[in-house]
Order: structure tokens, then C-alpha cells, then sequence
């Protein structure tokens, strides 16, 4: 890697643009500015992608940083880099930086210049949450993201946008706390078992502390159900259908596209590795959990007369997937999870772009309002088309991809061992054609009903560049979805490893007290124990 | 045997005027039954040959104080309370409570206190004023000053307060 | 050339075809207009396949070639890759879906000329046929998928082709989403050969199919079917197909007639060894199969609208298809997949052209300002078009004779071959095959009958539109008929390659038999089962004379019949049958059950107990504990009461409190 | 001999729950004050006594300091009586709530 710090670069060049754009002069030139920085960023982080060695996936690749955070005697580092998981994170996350700058252009008119700053910090934030590799510093960027996501939505949302904010923020922060008290249980039991006394929250040494069982279970309800507020799981999720209705077209991009995958991504990051066993025992509820998110999440959106209410439950529908796949502890579901959270985050994300287009020409997102637009808007009826039946689960499309690797991970898991739960899970695909091609009838198809649909102006070019790159990306996801996945497999193989190497010596009880693995523990050799890639011959469930 | 006769006048004397204080509706005859009560005080002090102490009493609290309370309750020109006053909840309360303190200090004085000498050992020592002078200028000076600066700060407050503001 | 290019250029050239006609327009707007242009690329596109894939059939069609592209998802030992494989079974198939699809495309030029969205429909049409092409070609379960849900998808897009009336997009998302619990088994399917063989391609089944346990291989079968019937509109999961008449009949001859619908034929064939291990479900699949013909076609009978009539034929000929299925007789069915192809193919293109004139009739009747109902598609308006329309009427004819099985047609040979099919496996054994037999006689008279029917209100008898002397419809161009003649030619001629054993005595073999299932030693790809039993020759020959018999008296029966009574024929019917008559006038109240007990609980429930459960209850919930806080703020503040004494009151009690503390 | 050290004690006890009691009972402003004046002698009473059994002169000093306090106490109490008179006309404890917002 020729660029030391590309990495710290890529997360706080967004934040440089942001406290930058308070300068700028006009309205205008601050868009231009803030679609300059994040355009520049995406670049940047394509520089990431083409110089990641997938080989060595599986490792920490691009450090950068790693000096102390808070002060010198605790073991609290900054430390960011980059492995399988986090990478294609990082892409969606600088990929929908420009989209949502640009696809914000004329939909926000007043406070232009805050709007775009709190975007700016909005983005480093989330690109830090995905490459921070010490505890801590993943929850600063995870609590980061959490005001300008408030003030987005409180100051440029819809009608109950203060409602939705307050109710957006304190219910995250209630999960996000409860976290922060368990990080600093485990940075201290770690530190004084791994780390000669001194507190850590050091992804590696965090790694290698094997935690005892009664510890395992408390610290695991703690981090889970931050993250599935987040995610969100079903009976957390009511936040989001108000977040997403209330925020500005923009907002709700990034909150469906990036924010909801911190969830899932700190599940497979952080709940997985550092306490396996826990995991593998309450796996099955969190199936339970994800597949009555899948079908409750699908039903309630056939049942929205907001097409943005109906798209923020889809979300849920979708993500309960994602959730299934992670609890299924095999290499497909795995697999399927991470590449389900790139598709969830373009087609939802495009979808919710379609609807705020449509809000902007009409000022109102309830469907039977519209009505047979299809023969005045062709294009954005092909996108919409397009995107909801990517979204639906159309083989082809990138939709499929995701899903059908979860289903099938998921049938044959040892860990969930319930293929009737997972043959419930697929009912989903039927509930999600099923809203989805009522929201078509509804909105695009059938006779004109009202008179003022007839005028109203197809794509301009701003919207089609918006679009384009979106749709082309949900067709390369669908039909080859393999460079991504040959990216994240590593990762994901080590990650199995790991689980089923900490759960034999938990289980098993030869642990005396918390006897520590021997492992180097600087960080530049990324040392995290366990050898190089297996060559594939991983048996598909290893969980005994 | 004459301090024992005098303590026992006084201090039922005291007693009595209290309770007058606390009962009149007048606030003029509660103030002078509280006068009263001071007067008995400084009495008792002389028992104690705190003559010094005494006199201070009578001239700062019997003299000023209570002339100010006069004062205010003229200017206010407070006629008797119409009748006497509903007693509520919180007024059942604040007897009882009363009655408590009264309980508790009797029980912790008859219990913790009992060790002292019945009287003193030389009431000159004590009581005379240059005693007390030597004691206040030497040991007790920074507290002296800060006590003339603590009135002259009130004094100011007092005016501040009460001053009517033409606005 | 080499197989394998010939093998993606068969497929991609229709999706060439499909973005030339489909996005190029979309975004150009100027490139609508050239329509002659457009159908041009749009038939070239269908056309040039078929003739390859002629090509590669001459050339030496036995041998199997396997083409792999690339590696499309893989995770671990598990993966999948886009993989093509041409044998014996997907080169006939290829032949049936390009052949009949360029004849289809040609006569969708002259039928969607006046359109306005011409250039969406052949770009629609060419997505179809290269969905069908990856149904076809494909080499393992999830490519074979990719196609399934993608013919969904186009036949969703064409029925709802005319979106501005309501009940054409009603009709496309209840194909879709009927087309969709279909999936969902086969998708089941598909989890549990993962889960027990760790991969999806045939050659992967095939060979670990022995190491399955009865109960996976029962179940994957089951599901397979629950996924056919779906597609193939059999009789849990058909209530779609007569609604997808909603869309152009082009669309109605080649996807509801001709390709889609037989896909989930061509599934059990392509996975004939494995169904065969599941006996039981074998006999499922007859019996269904044999239901739903019978089910069909007394429906069939009832219909006014001259495309209902030919879709429940279609469910009918579909239910006859599975019949071979359960029976063991795979190639039989393959080979009705393909006589079928030709003669409703013909029939339903027929029809569009009677429709087609029909429909300047009523242009014409609506400009002279009549105001009455006028329905292009209902046959009490029709009557008496031979005079005006005599290609249509002759090829209608003949591929009416073929459907019914009049001797030395189509339908004739792969009919009878079926029926004789079926009565051979319950010689051999399996009683239940009788059964289906003589069902399956029953809907053969049945099927003579309504067919004949159809053609009588329609061609025969008088003309009984409003003012029929001046306006009567003409023949259609010769874009539309000529597909029609090449196909009546076809249904009379395409029976000739599967002549029944008893013709093996004039040394004639049985070809397709040949070619699919295995010929001096070379084996098919479609699977039989070993036959113990066999029907000596007196009695095979006398199944085939009854077969021709009951033909032939269905449809003297109906001629004579329909040409005395002409619509009084209707009327005699429903009063003899009374209330059987107008169950099944309503298709057996399906759609009422389907909306009673699925789709009202469904949609009700999502609507009034779960959005108003997750709204109140749970975001209740999340409300209420707020409320909660605002409480238990409320009430200290009304503690501070803003009166000193209350103050007071609370010092001294601490005091209190203190000194007694003090004093233990 | 003196009189006992405990009876003093006894007698400003008294003397101090009145004045609590004046405090709480009472809802004239100025009666309050004044039963403050009171509950302060009581301490003061106890101070002199204690001084003197002990033979320690700053008990002495101690109650002089306090009286100092008390009237500086009272001048502003006082003061703020003849405030709220004028601004409320009233002294009555219980109409007097300036804290509620």
C-alpha cells in the first residue's frame, strides 16, 4: 500500500469537506463542494478495493493510525483497517455519499449548507464505524452517526419529524448505552485477563480472551440488543417506519442504506466472535426472531398507504433475512448475509430514491394519490419497475443472490435446525412480491385517476445519473455477484473458524479459569490467530 | 440556693411567654410575649454569671431586634388575624413534629450529657467581660472582622429590599 | 462452429433483441416509430436461433454438450455457475420454443401494428423467449430458475401489457404471485438437494440421487410438482391462467399456450430419473393430472369468450401432459408438449385473427355511433365467418380436428399414445392407472365436443353481430396467416413422429421414442420406467380404433348438434345440467375459494390486525413507557409546591428522622 | 452548688421545639421569624451552659457571634417581608408561592 493513511483519509475527508462547506459562499456552491468531496472519497475508496489483496482477506489490511486515544496507561487505540467484511461496506457507504448529494439537489431549499454539512459528518462517521478495529472507537462512530442523523431528520423531515428524531434517537441510544456499559465490563475483564491489567478495548486482544460461559450470556444480551435496535429486529423496530416517513428523501437513503447495516455488521463484527457460545445458543431464537420479522415485516407493509411506510417495513421484511443468514453459522448463509446488506443498501436505497422523486413532483407520498403514471413518467416507471422486482427476489437480479444463499445456509444449519422455520422464511419471497406488485398496480398501473398526474414531468438528466448507476449495479450484483463474494469468503471462513475454536475450548471446560491464548500481540502482523485460508474443504456446517 | 429558686422562675417564665408567642393571634403581643421570653433568657445567662453574655442579650435582641420586629409590624400596621387559623393537615403536622424534637432532645440530654460537673469550677474566669474581650481580639480577631462586614452587608441587602423603587 | 458458441449465441440473441427493441426505444423516443424495423429485429432475433439450433439437430443432435460460462454464486464447497447443456431433450424443446415463438413474433408484426406500444411488446416477447431459452438450456436447478422466474416476469409484463384497465394489471400480479407460490416450492426443492447433495446440477443429482433417503426424494419431487403446477397451471394453482387471456393473444398462444406452460413438463422430464424413484408422487401427479383435464374441460364447455375456451383446453391438454407424466410415459408427454405446441398454438392465433376482425367491426360500429355492448371476444356476436375469413376458418378446423384427435392428426397419435401409456401401466400393475384412463377417455369425448363447439359459434351458422350485412370483418394479412398455415400444416403432419409400436409391425419406429429415451443402446436423457407386463397387439390396435372412435363421434356429435341449435345449443345444455352447468360457468367457484379463504384472511388480516397490532401494540408499547417517564416527572413536580413551609416541613422531618437515627 | 448542667439542656429543648413548632404552625411571616429569633436563643441558652460547666470562654464568644447573625437575620428577613407586603399584600405563608413557575 503505497498510501500510508489512505484509510483515515478516506473516513475523515468527508468531515474535512464538511467543516469546509460552512464557507462556502452560495447555496449552489455548496453542493458542487459537498458532491466534489464525496465523489472524490468514492474514488478513493474504489483505490481501496482495486488495492485489497483477497488472498489475504481474511486479515487487516490497510492500517492506519493506531496511536492512543484517550491517554497513555489504557490500551484505547485508534486503529482503523480494512478486512472482507468491512470493505464492501465502506464501498456502499462512499457509493451512496455522491448519489444522495447529487439526488438531494433540488429537493432541499432551505439551510442548504447544514443540510450538506451534517451529510459530510454523517458519512465519515458510518465509513468509520465499518473500518474501526477498537471497540471503543467503533462506539464513538457508532454514536458519531446518531446527531446528524437526528438533526436531518428533525429539521428538513416531514410533519413528525420531531417525534420521529426524539423517538430515532433515544431508542438507539438506549441500545447504544446499554452496549457501552458491557464494552467497559469486557475491556475490564480483558484487560486483566489478556492484557496484564491495563483496560483494552483492542479488537485483537478482545479476540483472543476467551470469555467464561455465565459472562458470556449477560455480555451477549447486552451488544445483541443494541444491534438489533439497530438492525432493527422485530419488536425494536418501530422507530424506523417513522424515521424513514419523517426524514428527507436523502436522509432515508442513508439511514436505510448504511445506518441499519452498523446493526448487522456489529452482529457479525463484534456479538459473533467475542462471545461464540452465547451466540450458538440463543441462535435459534434470533431465527424465531428474524422470520416473524420477515413475514410480520411484509405483511404490515402490504397494509401501508405510504409508499415510504410500505418501503421502511420492507426494510425490516429484508434485514430480518440478513439476520437469519448471520444466526445460521454456515459459510452460505454467511456469505449470503454480508452480499444481502450491499443489495439491501442499493435496491432499497434506489427505492427510496423513486418515491422521494415522486414526493418531489406531487408533495404526497400516499399511493392512492397516484394512479396509471406509468404512460406519463416511462422511465421512472422502468427504474421503479426494475428496483422492485430486484428488491422482490427476481433471479437475475441482485435481490436472489442474497437470499437464496441465506435460505440455503440457513436449511441445512446445524445451529438454527429447523428447515420448517426456514421454509417459513421463504414465504417471505411470495409476501414480498405480493406488496410490492400492489404498490405497482396501485401507483403506476390501471387507469389515470387524478387529473394533476397527467402533467407531471418524466426524469431529468440529474435523476437519470442518480439512477442509472444504481440499476446497472443491481443487474452486475444479480448476474455476477462472485468478485464480491470472493472478497468477504475469507473473512467469513475465519470467522466460522474462530467461532468453533472458542466455542470447543468454552464448552468444553478445559478452560481453568481464563487461561489465555498465546498470540503476538502487536498489531501490524494483524495476528489474528488461526491459520491462512483453508482451501475450501471447510464442511459447509462445522458447528458440531 | 438562690440560683436554683431564680433558674425555676426564669425558665417557667421563659416557657410561658413562648407558648404565649406562639398562640396570640396579634403578632404585636406574640412579639412582646417574645421579649419576654428574652428578658428571662438573659436572666438565665446571669445564673450562668455569663454577665457579659446578659447584657449583649438584652441590649442587641430585647433592644434592637425585637424594636425592629415592632417596627415592621407598625409600618405593616397587621391587624389580629381575623380568626385563628384553619388548622390543616400541614399545621397537625408541624405540632407533632414539634412535640418529637421535644421527645428525642429530652431523651438524648438525659442520656449523653450526665458526666458534667454539677457547677462550675470558678465563675470569674468565665464570666467576666475582659475574659471574653482577651479571648475575642487574640484567637477569635478574623471572625470579629468578618462579622462587622456580614452586618454592614446586611444593612445594605435591607435597604436594597425594602427601598421602594419609584419606577 | 463449436457447440459452445453456437449455445450462447442461441441464448443471447434474444436478449440482444430484447434491449435493441426494448431500451433503445425507452430512452430514444424518436426509434418508436420505425415498427417495421423493429418487428423485423424482434422476429430476426427469435428466428436465427431456431434456424442454429436446426442446424445443430441435423448436425448430430444425440450427443450432450455442456457448456459453462461462469462461476455465478459459490461460497465454500458450494457453488453454482451459469451452465448450458444441449442433449436430445432441450434441443426439441429449443426447436418448440423458437420455431413456434418466430411464427408467433411474425404474426405479432401484422396483429400489434396499430399499437402504440409496439415497440415494449416485441422487447417484452424477446426478454420471454430468452427467459425460456435459460429455462430450456439450462444445466442446473438454479439457472433452470433464473429462466423460471423470468417467464413469470414476462408473463407478467405481457398480460398486463394494456395497464390502463384495471383488471388487465390485477390479472398480471395474480399470475405473478400464483406463479410465485409455485416457486416457493421449488425453491424448497432446491434447499433440501443442497442440504443432502451439496450441489444443484443435474449431473450432480443424477448421479447422488441413490445416496437420497426415501423421504428427501419424495419430498423433492412433491415439491417439484407443487412448483410445475404453478407453472403449468394444474389443479391447485391454475386459477391464473384463464385471467392471463387478458393480455394480447399473441402472448396467449406463445406463453399460455405453447412454452411457459409447459415448463413444468419439462422439469419432470428433465428430472425424470428422480421422479421415478417417488412412485407414490407419480400417482399424485396422474391423478391430478387426469382431475384437472376432466375439471377443465367440462369448464371449457361453459365459456363464452373464445380465448377462455381455448385456455381451459389448454389446462385440459396440460392435465393430459401430466397424465403421461405420472404414468412413467415422459417422452409421450414431451411429445404432446410439442403436437400441442402446434395445434393450439394454431388455434389461439386463429383466434386472435377472427378477434383481430372482430375488432374492426367494432371500430366500425362504434363510429356509425352504436351504442350497445359489443364483446370482439365473445362468440354469441361471431357466427358465419367462414364466408369472410376462409384461411383462418380452414387452419381453425384443422388444428380443431388435431386437438380432438380425428385419426392421422397430431393429437391423433400423441393422444392415444398417452391413453395407451396409461392403460399399459396399469396392465403393469398400478390400478390406479386405470383410473386415469378412463378419465382420461371421458375428457378425450369431452374435448372433441367443446372444441368442435368453439369452432361451430364461431365459423358456422348465422352472423349474429349488430348489422351484419354491410359490416362483416376480413381476412387478416398475410403476416398473420401465413404462421397460421405453416402451423395447421404442422398439426396435421407433427403427429407422424411418435407412431404408436402397433406401427412397428409396417417397420415404422417409433422416432421420438427413439430420440428421447434411448435407441440400440444409447441412452436419453428422459427416463422409463421397466415395463413387466406388456399389451399384446390385438389390444393396443383396438385402444387406438376406440380412441379415433370417440374422436370422431365428439365431433359429429357437436357439428351436427351446434349447426341445429346453433347458441339455443348453450341453452339446451344448461337445462338439462341446471346448477353443474353454472358451477361450471364459474370455473368451479375457485376464485371465490382462493379469495374466501387465502387472499381476503391475508390482505384483511395485514390491514386490520397486524398494522393496527404494530401500531398500537408495539409502537404502543414504545409510547406508553414515555408516557411513563412523563409521569413519574409530573409527580416530583408536584412536590415542589412553591410554599416555604411545606419546605420547612421536609428539613425538619429529616431532622427527625436524624435524632432517631441517633439514638439506636 | 449551681444548677444541674441537664436541666438547662431540658429547658432549651423546650424552648427550641416551640419555636420549630412556631415555624411549622404558625402562617404569619413575622411569627415565623420570631420563632426562629427563639429556637436561636434556645441554642444560645445550651452554648452558655455548656461554657460554662466546661469552663470555655469561646462557647461565650460563639453565642455573641450568633447573635451578631440573628440580627443581621432578622434586619433581612424583615426585609424581604416588607418586599413581599408590598407586592403581594399579604403575609400570609400560604399565598406566598413565588417558586411555582
Amino acid at each position: 500500500m503505497e498510501f500510508p493513511h489512505l484509510l483515515s483519509l478516506v473516513i475523515f475527508l468527508p468531515l474535512i469537506g464538511a467543516i469546509l462547506t460552512l464557507f462556502a459562499p452560495t447555496d449552489r456552491s455548496v453542493r458542487v463542494f459537498a458532491l466534489v468531496v464525496t465523489a472524490f472519497t468514492f474514488v478513493l475508496s474504489i483505490l481501496l478495493w482495486t488495492e485489497f489483496d483477497p488472498s489475504r482477506a481474511a486479515d487487516l489490511q490497510f492500517v492506519s493510525g493506531d496511536f492512543p486515544l484517550i491517554s497513555a496507561d489504557i490500551d484505547v487505540r485508534y486503529l482503523v483497517g480494512i478486512d472482507g467484511f468491512s470493505l464492501l461496506l465502506v464501498l456502499l457507504t462512499t457509493l451512496l455519499g455522491p448519489i444522495v448529494v447529487l439526488s438531494s439537489w433540488s429537493y432541499i431549499k432551505a439551510h442548504v449548507k447544514g443540510y450538506y454539512t451534517l451529510l459530510l459528518v454523517l458519512q465519515s462517521g458510518m465509513t468509520g464505524v465499518f473500518c474501526a478495529f477498537d471497540l471503543l472507537l467503533f462506539y464513538i462512530f457508532f454514536e458519531l452517526t446518531l446527531i446528524p442523523m437526528y438533526f436531518l431528520i428533525g429539521i428538513w423531515g416531514g410533519e413528525r419529524r420531531i417525534y420521529a428524531a426524539v423517538k430515532f434517537v433515544i431508542y438507539t441510544m438506549v441500545g447504544s448505552l446499554l452496549m457501552l456499559v458491557g464494552i467497559l465490563y469486557l475491556g475490564i475483564e480483558a484487560g486483566a485477563a489478556v492484557n496484564s491489567g491495563v483496560f483494552t478495548t483492542d479488537y485483537f486482544k478482545l479476540l483472543s480472551f476467551d470469555v467464561p460461559l455465565g459472562m458470556q450470556t449477560w455480555l451477549f444480551v447486552l451488544f445483541a440488543f443494541a444491534f438489533a435496535i439497530k438492525v432493527p429486529m422485530f419488536p425494536f423496530h418501530t422507530w424506523l417506519p417513522d424515521a424513514h416517513v419523517e426524514a428527507p428523501t436523502g436522509g432515508s437513503v442513508i439511514l436505510a442504506g448504511v445506518l441499519l447495516k452498523m446493526g448487522t455488521y456489529g452482529l457479525v463484527r463484534f456479538c459473533l466472535p467475542f462471545f461464540p457460545s452465547a451466540s450458538a445458543s440463543h441462535a435459534l431464537l434470533f431465527a424465531i426472531l428474524a422470520v416473524i420479522g420477515i413475514v410480520y415485516g411484509a405483511l404490515v407493509s402490504r397494509a401501508q398507504p405510504d409508499a415510504k411506510k410500505l418501503v421502511a417495513y420492507s426494510s425490516v421484511s429484508h434485514l430480518g433475512f440478513v439476520v437469519l443468514g448471520i444466526f445460521a453459522f454456515t459459510l452460505e448463509s454467511l456469505q449470503g448475509a454480508m452480499i444481502q446488506m450491499i443489495n439491501h443498501g442499493i435496491s432499497t436505497g434506489a427505492l427510496f430514491l423513486l418515491v422521494g422523486m415522486l414526493y418531489e413532483r406531487r408533495h404526497t407520498r400516499l399511493m392512492a394519490d397516484y394512479g396509471g403514471i406509468a404512460r406519463t413518467v416511462p422511465w421512472l416507471t422502468f427504474f421503479m419497475v426494475l428496483t422492485a422486482l430486484a428488491s422482490a427476489g427476481l433471479p437475475g437480479l441482485n435481490g436472489f443472490v442474497g437470499e437464496f444463499m441465506i435460505l440455503v445456509g440457513a436449511f441445512g444449519s446445524a445451529a438454527i435446525g429447523s428447515p420448517i422455520l426456514v421454509g417459513l422464511a421463504t414465504t417471505g419471497v411470495i409476501l414480498a412480491a405480493v406488496y410490492l406488485l400492489w404498490m405497482l398496480g396501485r401507483m403506476f398501473f390501471g387507469p389515470v385517476t387524478h387529473e394533476a398526474n397527467r402533467g407531471m414531468p418524466d426524469l431529468n438528466r440529474r435523476e437519470l445519473v442518480v439512477l442509472v448507476p444504481m440499476a446497472a449495479l443491481m443487474i452486475i450484483l444479480g448476474l455476477m455477484p462472485q468478485p464480491f463474494l470472493r472478497v468477504s469468503e475469507p473473512a467469513a471462513v475465519r470467522l466460522l473458524e474462530t467461532i468453533e475454536r472458542k466455542r470447543a475450548l468454552v464448552e468444553e471446560g478445559d478452560l481453568d479459569g481464563m487461561r489465555v491464548l498465546q498470540q503476538d500481540g502487536n498489531v501490524q502482523a494483524a495476528p489474528a490467530p488461526g491459520g491462512l485460508i483453508p482451501n475450501g474443504d471447510q464442511d459447509s456446517n462445522p458447528i458440531p | 440556693m438562690f440560683a436554683e429558686k431564680v433558674f425555676v422562675v426564669a425558665s417557667l417564665v421563659a416557657v410561658v411567654s413562648a407558648l404565649g408567642m406562639l398562640i396570640s393571634r396579634s403578632p404585636v403581643r406574640s412579639a412582646l410575649w417574645l421579649i419576654l421570653t428574652l428578658f428571662c433568657v438573659a436572666g438565665l445567662y446571669l445564673t450562668l454569671s455569663a454577665e457579659f453574655i446578659a447584657v449583649v442579650q438584652i441590649l442587641v435582641y430585647a433592644g434592637a431586634i425585637m424594636v425592629l420586629f415592632l417596627f415592621v409590624i407598625m409600618l405593616l400596621n397587621l391587624g389580629a388575624l381575623p380568626n385563628l387559623e384553619r388548622v390543616d393537615f400541614k399545621k397537625g403536622v408541624g405540632f407533632v413534629l414539634g412535640v418529637a424534637i421535644l421527645a428525642q432532645l429530652v431523651f438524648l440530654g438525659a442520656t449523653a450529657v450526665g458526666d458534667f460537673p454539677a457547677a462550675a469550677s470558678d465563675p470569674e474566669a468565665t464570666g467576666a467581660a475582659t475574659a471574653i474581650a482577651k479571648e475575642l481580639f487574640t484567637r477569635y480577631a478574623l471572625p470579629f472582622e468578618m462579622i462587622g462586614i456580614l452586618l454592614l452587608v446586611a444593612t445594605i441587602g435591607a435597604v436594597m429590599l425594602a427601598k421602594h423603587r419609584f419606577e | 462452429m463449436d457447440l459452445d458458441l453456437l449455445t450462447v449465441l442461441i441464448v443471447l440473441l434474444p436478449l440482444v433483441g430484447a434491449v435493441l427493441t426494448g431500451l433503445v426505444p425507452l430512452f430514444l423516443r424518436s426509434f418508436r416509430a420505425h415498427k417495421g424495423l423493429l418487428g423485423a429485429v424482434g422476429t430476426l432475433v427469435v428466428a436465427i436461433p431456431f434456424g442454429l439450433a436446426a442446424w445443430i439437430f441435423v448436425q448430430g443432435g444425440s450427443q450432450t454438450h455442456v457448456t459453462s460460462l461462469y462461476t455465478w454464486m459459490a461460497a465454500g464447497d458450494f457453488s453454482v455457475s451459469i451452465t448450458y447443456r444441449i442433449d436430445q431433450l432441450s434441443i426439441i424443446m429449443t426447436l418448440v420454443v423458437t420455431g413456434v415463438g418466430a411464427l408467433i413474433h411474425l404474426y405479432a408484426v401484422g396483429y400489434m401494428y396499430s399499437d402504440r406500444c409496439f415497440w415494449k411488446f416485441f422487447a417484452y416477447l424477446n426478454l420471454f423467449i430468452f427467459m425460456m431459452l435459460n429455462l430450456v438450456l439450462a444445466d442446473n436447478l438454479l439457472v433452470l430458475f433464473l429462466g423460471w422466474e423470468g417467464v413469470g416476469l414476462c408473463s407478467y409484463l405481457l398480460i398486463g401489457f394494456w395497464y390502463e384497465k384495471h383488471k388487465n394489471s390485477v390479472a398480471a400480479s395474480k399470475a405473478f404471485i400464483v406463479n410465485r407460490v409455485g416457486d416457493f416450492a421449488f425453491l424448497l426443492a432446491m434447499f433440501i438437494l443442497v442440504k443432502e447433495l451439496g450441489s444443484l446440477d443435474f449431473g450432480a443429482i443424477f448421479s447422488g440421487m441413490e445416496s437420497l433417503s426415501a423421504g428427501s426424494v419424495t419430498a423433492v419431487v412433491l415439491l417439484l410438482f407443487i412448483g410445475a403446477t404453478g407453472k403449468s397451471a394444474q389443479i391447485p394453482l391454475f386459477v391464473w391462467l384463464p385471467d392471463a387471456m387478458a393480455g394480447p393473444t399473441p402472448v396467449s398462444a406463445l406463453i399460455h399456450a405453447a412454452t411457459m406452460v409447459t415448463s413444468g413438463l419439462y422439469l419432470l422430464a428433465r428430472l425424470s430419473p428422480l421422479v421415478l424413484m417417488a412412485p407414490g408422487v407419480m400417482m399424485l401427479i396422474a391423478i391430478v393430472g387426469a382431475a384437472t383435464a376432466l375439471v377443465a374441460a367440462t369448464i371449457a364447455l361453459t365459456q363464452q369468450d373464445i380465448k377462455r375456451v381455448l385456455a381451459y383446453s389448454t389446462v385440459s391438454q396440460l392435465g393430459y401432459m401430466f397424465m403421461a407424466a405420472g404414468v412413467g410415459a415422459f417422452f409421450v408427454a414431451v411429445f404432446h408438449v410439442v403436437t400441442h405446441a402446434f395445434f393450439k398454438a394454431c388455434l389461439f392465433l386463429g383466434s386472435g385473427s377472427v378477434i383481430h376482425g372482430m375488432h374492426h367491426v367494432e371500430l366500425e360500429l362504434r363510429r356509425e355511433g352504436y351504442e350497445g355492448d359489443f364483446d370482439a371476444q365473445d362468440m354469441r356476436y361471431m357466427g358465419g365467418l367462414k364466408k369472410y375469413m376462409p384461411i383462418t376458418r380452414w387452419t381453425y378446423l384443422l388444428s380443431t380436428f388435431a386437438i380432438a384427435g380425428i385419426p392421422f392428426t397430431a393429437g391423433f397419435f400423441s393422444k392415444d399414445e398417452i391413453l395407451f401409456k396409461a392403460f399399459e401401466f396399469g396392465f403393469d400393475g398400478h390400478t390406479y392407472a386405470w383410473i386415469v384412463w378412463a378419465v382420461g377417455i371421458a375428457t378425450a369425448l369431452l374435448t372433441a365436443f367443446y372444441m368442435t363447439r368453439s369452432y361451430m359459434l364461431t365459423f358456422e351458422g348465422s352472423s349474429r353481430w349488430p348489422k351484419p350485412s354491410n359490416l362483416h370483418p376480413h381476412e387478416s394479412p398475410w403476416s398473420m396467416t401465413l404462421p397460421l398455415i405453416l402451423l395447421g400444416a404442422l398439426s396435421l403432419v407433427g403427429g407422424f413422429i411418435g407412431l404408436p409400436k402397433v406401427a412397428e409391425e409396417f417397420g415404422l419406429h417409433n422416432w421420438i421414442h427413439g430420440f428421447l429415451v434411448g435407441y440400440e443402446g444409447r441412452a436419453g436423457p428422459v427416463a422409463e420406467p421397466e415395463m413387466h407386463a406388456h399389451v399384446s397387439l390385438w389390444l393396443e390396435s383396438a385402444l387406438i380404433a376406440l380412441g379415433a372412435l370417440i374422436a370422431v363421434i365428439g365431433v359429429v356429435w357437436a357439428w351436427r348438434f351446434f349447426a341445429r341449435h346453433e347458441l339455443g345449443g348453450d341453452e339446451l345444455i344448461r337445462g338439462r345440467f341446471g346448477a353443474l352447468y353454472q358451477w361450471c360457468r364459474t370455473s368451479y367457484y375457485w376464485d371465490r375459494l382462493y379469495d374466501r379463504s387465502i387472499v381476503r384472511p391475508v390482505i384483511g388480516g395485514a390491514e386490520k390486525v397486524f398494522a393496527p397490532f404494530d401500531q398500537r401494540i408495539v409502537d404502543g408499547l414504545v409510547n406508553a413507557i414515555a408516557r411513563i417517564m412523563q409521569a413519574f416527572s409530573w409527580l416530583f413536580g408536584r412536590l415542589q409546591t412553591g410554599i416555604v413551609q411545606n419546605y420547612a416541613l421536609a428539613i425538619v422531618l429529616g431532622v427527625v428522622l436524624i435524632l432517631a437515627l441517633m439514638a439506636f | 452548688m449551681g444548677v444541674p448542667l441537664s436541666w438547662y439542656l431540658t429547658l432549651s429543648a423546650v424552648l427550641f421545639s416551640i419555636g420549630v413548632t412556631g415555624v411549622l404552625f404558625r402562617s404569619n411571616l413575622i411569627v415565623i421569624l420570631m420563632s426562629v429569633e427563639l429556637m436561636l436563643n434556645a441554642v444560645n441558652l445550651t452554648l452558655i451552659a455548656f461554657s460554662q460547666y466546661m469552663g470555655d470562654v469561646s462557647g461565650q464568644i460563639l453565642v455573641f457571634f450568633v447573635m451578631a447573625v440573628a440580627a443581621a437575620e432578622a434586619a433581612i428577613g424583615l426585609a424581604i417581608v416588607i418586599a413581599i407586603f408590598r407586592n403581594k399584600l399579604t403575609v400570609d405563608i400560604n399565598n406566598i408561592n413565588l417558586f411555582r413557575h
